[in-house]
């Protein structure tokens, strides 16, 4: 592509990595015209399609809400469909992308989630409501829908998970991820196992397993807080008894109006 | 690898960890040797005081200074789960450490240079 | 109790034992030797505090160890034989230790 | 290529998005052992995820304050208080969205059915805003004349979403994640199950089963200028149709008031609902001019129109004149920030505005496929204009065409179009397979076919790229079929499609190696963007009237007399599509067609 242009360019520097045919991972450098309002993502697909059609990376709503697109971009996670190529571009006008880190590479910027995935069933994400359910919603407060806030838009794009260290130690590790999954389910009052779960969570590979690393806040493109989810949850678990009683006690009431205050 | 201040502080707290283990068993094979009699000791004691090992003193004095302070700030996660300061806390732990390590330290040189 | 839980009162535990032990048995660090020793290791409040120490130092160092090997997931199968090594040391090393601290004898 | 695989299952449903998930979760919850699902991408990165707004349903928790006016503030409706919202009322409204071409027997189910599956949601974890006293929170939306746009605040799709594929998962529903669907085995009229390819190890295979639906979402992607996912390529319908299925009013594509400008990434209707402003670059609000009653919340299609007129006429804002402000200013900063944070972000992000000060320019983009493959209210596809049933194939969700929008979409009713629809389509294979439905045999290898057409995609020497052909496709579909259509630029439209098509034969895939091939399924899926988008030119050109979204410069009028019927389009061979035209399901005493003011 020579085409005369009036914009400058700027080089992409991508991680290339086939495990069938390559023996181990290169990187490789391409231009791209540097338009205004490009972004990262933008720059992979003018390479692909005009460029290098087997440069292969994840992708699919482009406005940070599938999470399909988490990358390791200039040495930290975050999604590219939402990042301005321009904000990302050093002095020499370069970014470096590569992979999400510790997980398998499947090809160039894919990498398998298998292990991510695995944990995020371990928790079990679904919620188990009460044996009885009411004619009409259950009864929730705006307070207690804030508290969940902060879990629930989780896209579970992973750039968490692959951004700690434990989990470059231990695919064992339930993962920054499925515990903010676990913390949602725990804290909503609908769901009648919080006791089980936290239980379950209470092991060496759950949330004693976290060392407060904090790369998950940091990597999180939600600006969600998985550490506090872990640090609330081992709380909660040290008075899991006392917790599951004020849940017997709050669904009792689930199916009647909040009292105005 | 995935470097960035929380790992920094993960890894330097991980590794003073180990070393501090390391040594605490060295620590006490030298003071064990009490039993063995005072001969035994001193002379235990008089090859842990070489040059060479005060400064591995330093050394240590450093690594025990971070690894406790850097304890003590993932204690206050825990306990009172603020988390928006962590870059600020992990600089102030290095700024901590680093203080003390200066106050205890230089006497450890000064009395090494002194003999 | 886990490990966690053990880690983190030790670690409490430490910080004031660990302050008391460096001010008073390396600072100031000048001409340490037997006699000084021995007469303040004799008394036995000191023994006491030293003991205390030593269990809590003992724990943590362990614990600590035991989390960092099983950290690394093809150790996570020794989980147990780890926990088992780490509590024959504790017991050997807290028996050795306790020893050469009742060993210190007044002088006479 | 590899040896002929055959994978077998009682139920196959292709698509994971909230049509998918709700077939399969239903079916898996009858009883039925066996239900696989197939996504070409991660069931949780499917479009619904991305819907912002939220979900109608006549719940009856919220009105408007006395006297408030169209945008006034809104309160929960005290206990005892006389209901304002009825199932009747959004039928109503639903049906004059939809410029009377919605079928209004299947409307009826869909506005009963929304109660039920919206209650079934929070049951199922859902989490949605609430009102004060612990019900769930509902807001206006366009072309609704009461608040019933249940909501989690601007990310409503992304939690039905999450919940339903985790009660798909917690009900051992079996995923093939990063599969992809190329073919449909139909024989004798019989549905025997599909081909699809493992992404991954980029092997193909027959999978056969006794009942498959497809629910794999809109073809917004034809269009330069679009809210869609790149996932959204309509590579369902053009199977299907390949298959020899009609496909149903297909040149209804709506455009949706509020896509970033350049980008198209949508601001949600919410913004509106939430009380925005849209402002032309003399800062009027125009929509004064087009729907004094509804200003800014008359339906999309209305609102684009007025856009684009605003636009044509000289008087659209940024370097261009493209684009049209809107205005959430007058909002504040914390009703912005509680009800619409997503929008917030994506505004900052993309454009560089931050609406709590700024003006965000904004344009009209293609939003939603009102047309797809024809089917019924329990989601089973019909072969022809008599409803003969294709026995095992279902279709659900924006795939579909059970023809609840008719002409034109009202927001919030497509999340639950494909809820109510997926879920009545799982019932309904549940008890197509619970009554003794076989696994029907299959003659030849199909898989073979498929192997065939990749293999001669991949080592087509071609000069084109195949990118470019996509991107020429887009702009004629924008500038010939977009919102504004007559003869001329539709007939320009055809030949240009026809010159693509050709083009396409020519086109080379890049990427020539077997495992996670994107640069192979982004050739297949511009070959189904080709296909389909000649059935959209072909129904737009015969349909010589402008209704709902579909209008005609030529012929501005509705046109009840010739035009109250559905389009069908059948694939007849090479010659492009062959219509016909299936009558609209009306009850005149209660319904009778009226004009469509706002
Ligand atoms: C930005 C945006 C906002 C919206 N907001 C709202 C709103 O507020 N309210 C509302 O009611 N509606 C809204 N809509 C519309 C609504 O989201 C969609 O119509 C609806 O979610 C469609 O659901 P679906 O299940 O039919 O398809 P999708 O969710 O699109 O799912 C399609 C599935 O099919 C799979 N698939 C496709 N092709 C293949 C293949 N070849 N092989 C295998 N799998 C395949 C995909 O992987 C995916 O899992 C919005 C749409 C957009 C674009
Ligand atoms: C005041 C003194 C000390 C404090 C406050 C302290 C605190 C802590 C804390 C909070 C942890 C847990 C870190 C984590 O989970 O990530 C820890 C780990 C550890 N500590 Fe200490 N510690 C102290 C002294 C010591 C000493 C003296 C030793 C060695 C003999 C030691 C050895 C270890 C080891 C090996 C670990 C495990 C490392 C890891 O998990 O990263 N600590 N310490
Ligand atoms: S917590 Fe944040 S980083 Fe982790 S998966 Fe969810 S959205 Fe991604
Ligand atoms: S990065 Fe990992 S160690 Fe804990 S705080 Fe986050 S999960
Ligand atoms: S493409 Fe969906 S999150 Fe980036």
């Amino acid at each position: 592509m020579s085409n005369p242009s009036t914009h400058p360019t700027a080089t992409v520097r991508i991680q290339r990595f086939n495990p069938e045919t390559d023996a181990k991972p290169h990187m490789q450098e391409f231009q791209v015209e540097l338009k205004p309002g490009v972004t990262v993502l933008d720059a992979l697909h003018e390479i692909k399609t005009h460029q290098d059609g087997s440069l292969t990376f994840r992708r699919s709503c482009r406005h940070a809400i599938c999470g399909s697109c988490a990358m390791h971009v200039n040495g930290k996670n975050e999604l590219v469909c939402n990042a301005p190529l321009k904000d990302r571009l050093d002095r020499n006008g370069r970014i470096t992308i590569r992979p999400l880190p510790y997980l398998p590479i499947i090809k160039d910027l894919v990498v398998d989630r298998s292990s991510f995935w695995e944990q995020y069933l371990r928790v079990k994400p679904w919620l188990m409501p009460p044996a009885d359910t009411p004619e009409k919603e259950f009864r929730m407060s705006p307070e207690e829908v804030a508290a969940l806030n902060s879990a629930e838009t989780c896209i579970m794009c992973g750039a968490c998970y692959s951004s700690c260290q434990i989990v470059g130690l231990t695919k064992e590790y339930i993962g920054p991820h499925a515990l903010l999954k676990a913390f949602l389910r725990v804290m909503d009052p609908r769901d009648a196992i919080p006791g089980a779960r936290l239980a379950d969570l209470d092991g060496a590979d759950g949330v004693y397993r976290c060392r407060t690393i904090f790369n998950c806040i940091d990597a999180c493109p939600k600006n969600l807080n998985p550490t506090l989810a872990i640090e609330t949850l081992r709380k909660l678990a040290q008075k899991r008894e006392a917790f599951e009683q004020a849940r017997i006690e709050r669904q009792k009431h689930l199916d009647e109006p909040i009292p105005a205050r | 690898m995935y470097t960035s201040s929380g790992f920094i502080s993960f890894a330097l707290r991980r590794l003073t960890g180990v070393a501090l283990v390391v040594y605490l068993f060295m620590h006490l094979w030298v003071i064990g040797s009490v039993n063995a009699g005072p001969e035994a000791f001193d002379a235990r004691l008089a090859f842990v005081q070489q040059p060479l090992f005060k400064l591995l003193e330093v050394a240590l004095l450093a690594a025990v200074v971070y690894h406790a302070v850097d304890g003590i700030r993932i204690m206050v996660v825990h306990y009172t789960g603020i988390t928006e300061y962590r870059k600020s806390m992990f600089y102030a732990v290095l700024a901590v450490s680093t203080l003390l390590v200066i106050a205890g330290g230089v006497p450890i040189i000064r009395f090494m240079l002194e003999g | 109790m886990r490990v966690f839980q053990m880690q983190r009162i030790s670690a409490i535990a430490l910080v004031v034992f660990l302050t008391i032990h460096m001010i008073v048995v390396h600072y100031p660090p000048f001409h340490i030797d037997f006699d000084q020793i021995i007469i303040r290791m004799a008394d036995p409040l000191w023994k006491a505090i030293d003991i205390v120490f030593l269990f809590f130092v003992l724990v943590h160092a362990l614990a600590g160890a035991w989390v960092v090997l099983t950290d690394v997931q093809r150790f996570s199968r020794l989980k147990r034989a780890f926990a088992g090594a780490a509590i024959v040391i504790g017991l050997i090393a807290f028996y050795y230790g306790t020893k050469t601290i009742l060993a210190f004898q007044p002088p006479v | 290529m590899p040896e002929t695989e055959i994978i077998v299952h009682d139920i196959l449903i292709v698509g994971a998005g909230l049509a998918g998930s709700w077939a399969a979760m239903v079916a898996a919850k009858q009883g039925v052992q066996d239900v696989a699902v197939l996504s070409k991408i991660h069931p949780l990165r499917s479009h619904s995820g991305a819907a912002q707004g939220g979900i109608a349903g006549a719940l009856n928790n919220v009105r408007p304050v006395a006297g408030g006016g169209p945008d006034g503030p809104l309160e929960q409706i005290p206990a005892g208080d006389a209901p304002i919202d009825s199932v009747d009322l959004h039928v109503f409204d639903t049906i004059k969205g939809s410029d009377w071409l919605g079928d209004q027997d299947a409307i009826e189910i869909m506005c009963r059915e929304a109660i039920d599956v919206l209650y079934e949601y929070e049951h199922m974890g859902c989490v949605f805003s609430r009102t004060p006293d612990g019900r769930i929170a509902q807001r206006r939306f366009g072309g609704h004349s009461t608040p019933r746009a249940n909501y989690a605040a601007d990310w409503t799709g992304h939690v039905l979403l999450h919940t339903i594929h985790e009660q798909a998962l917690r009900h051992k529903v079996k995923f093939y994640n990063e599969w992809y669907c190329m073919d449909l085995i139909i024989e004798d009229n019989v549905c025997r199950g599909v081909v699809a390819m493992d992404v991954l190890q980029g092997k193909i295979y027959t999978m056969r089963a006794k009942a498959v639906l497809f629910g794999t979402g809109g073809y917004g992607r034809a269009y330069k200028i679009t809210s869609n996912a790149f996932a959204n390529t309509g590579d369902g319908v053009a199977i299907a149709y390949n298959a020899g299925i009609p496909l149903m009013d297909m040149e209804f594509v709506q455009f949706h008031p509020t896509g970033l400008y350049k980008h198209g990434i949508l601001m949600s209707e919410a913004c509106r609902g939430e009380g925005g402003y849209l402002l032309n670059n003399k800062h009027e609000r125009f929509m004064e001019r087009y729907a004094k009653g509804k200003m800014e919340l008359a339906p999309r299609d209305l609102v684009s129109r007025s856009e684009q007129q605003e636009i044509d006429e000289g008087r659209g804002v940024e370097a261009d004149g493209q684009g049209i402000w809107l205005d959430l200013r007058h909002l504040g900063r914390e009703k912005i920030m509680e009800r619409l944070p997503q929008v917030r972000e994506l505004a900052i992000d993309f454009v560089g505005v931050d609406p709590i000060d700024g003006l965000v320019p904004i344009q009209p983009t293609a939003h939603y496929s009102m047309g797809g493959i024809a089917a019924d209210a329990d989601g089973q596809v019909i072969a022809d204009l008599a409803g003969t049933p294709v026995v095992g194939f279902y279709a659900a969700g924006e795939a579909a065409c059970i023809s609840v929008h008719g002409a034109n979409r009202l927001g919030t009713n497509s999340l639950l179009d494909a809820s109510v629809f997926g879920r009545r389509a799982g019932y309904a294979m549940a008890r197509f397979v619970q009554n003794g439905a076989a696994l029907q045999p299959v003659s030849g290898d199909p898989a073979q076919r498929s192997r065939a057409r990749v293999q001669a995609l991949l080592d087509n020497p071609g000069t084109e790229l195949v990118e470019d052909v996509a991107q020429d496709l887009k702009t004629t579909m924008t500038n010939n079929c977009g919102i504004f259509r007559d003869e001329a630029r539709l007939q320009q439209a055809m030949r240009e499609i026809k010159v693509l098509q050709a083009r396409f034969k020519n086109a080379r895939t890049m990427d020539k190696s077997s495992r996670f091939n994107t640069d192979l399924l982004a050739t297949l899926e511009a070959d189904h963007m080709l296909t389909f988008s000649e059935v959209i030119v072909a129904g737009a050109l015969a349909r010589q009237e402008s209704r709902g979204a579909h209008s005609r410069t030529d012929f501005p009028q509705r046109d009840d007399d010739r035009w109250l019927v559905h389009t069908m389009a059948h694939k007849n061979g090479a010659d492009g599509p062959q219509l016909s035209f299936k009558p609209v399901t009306i009850d005149y005493d209660k319904y009778p067609p009226q004009e469509r003011k706002y």
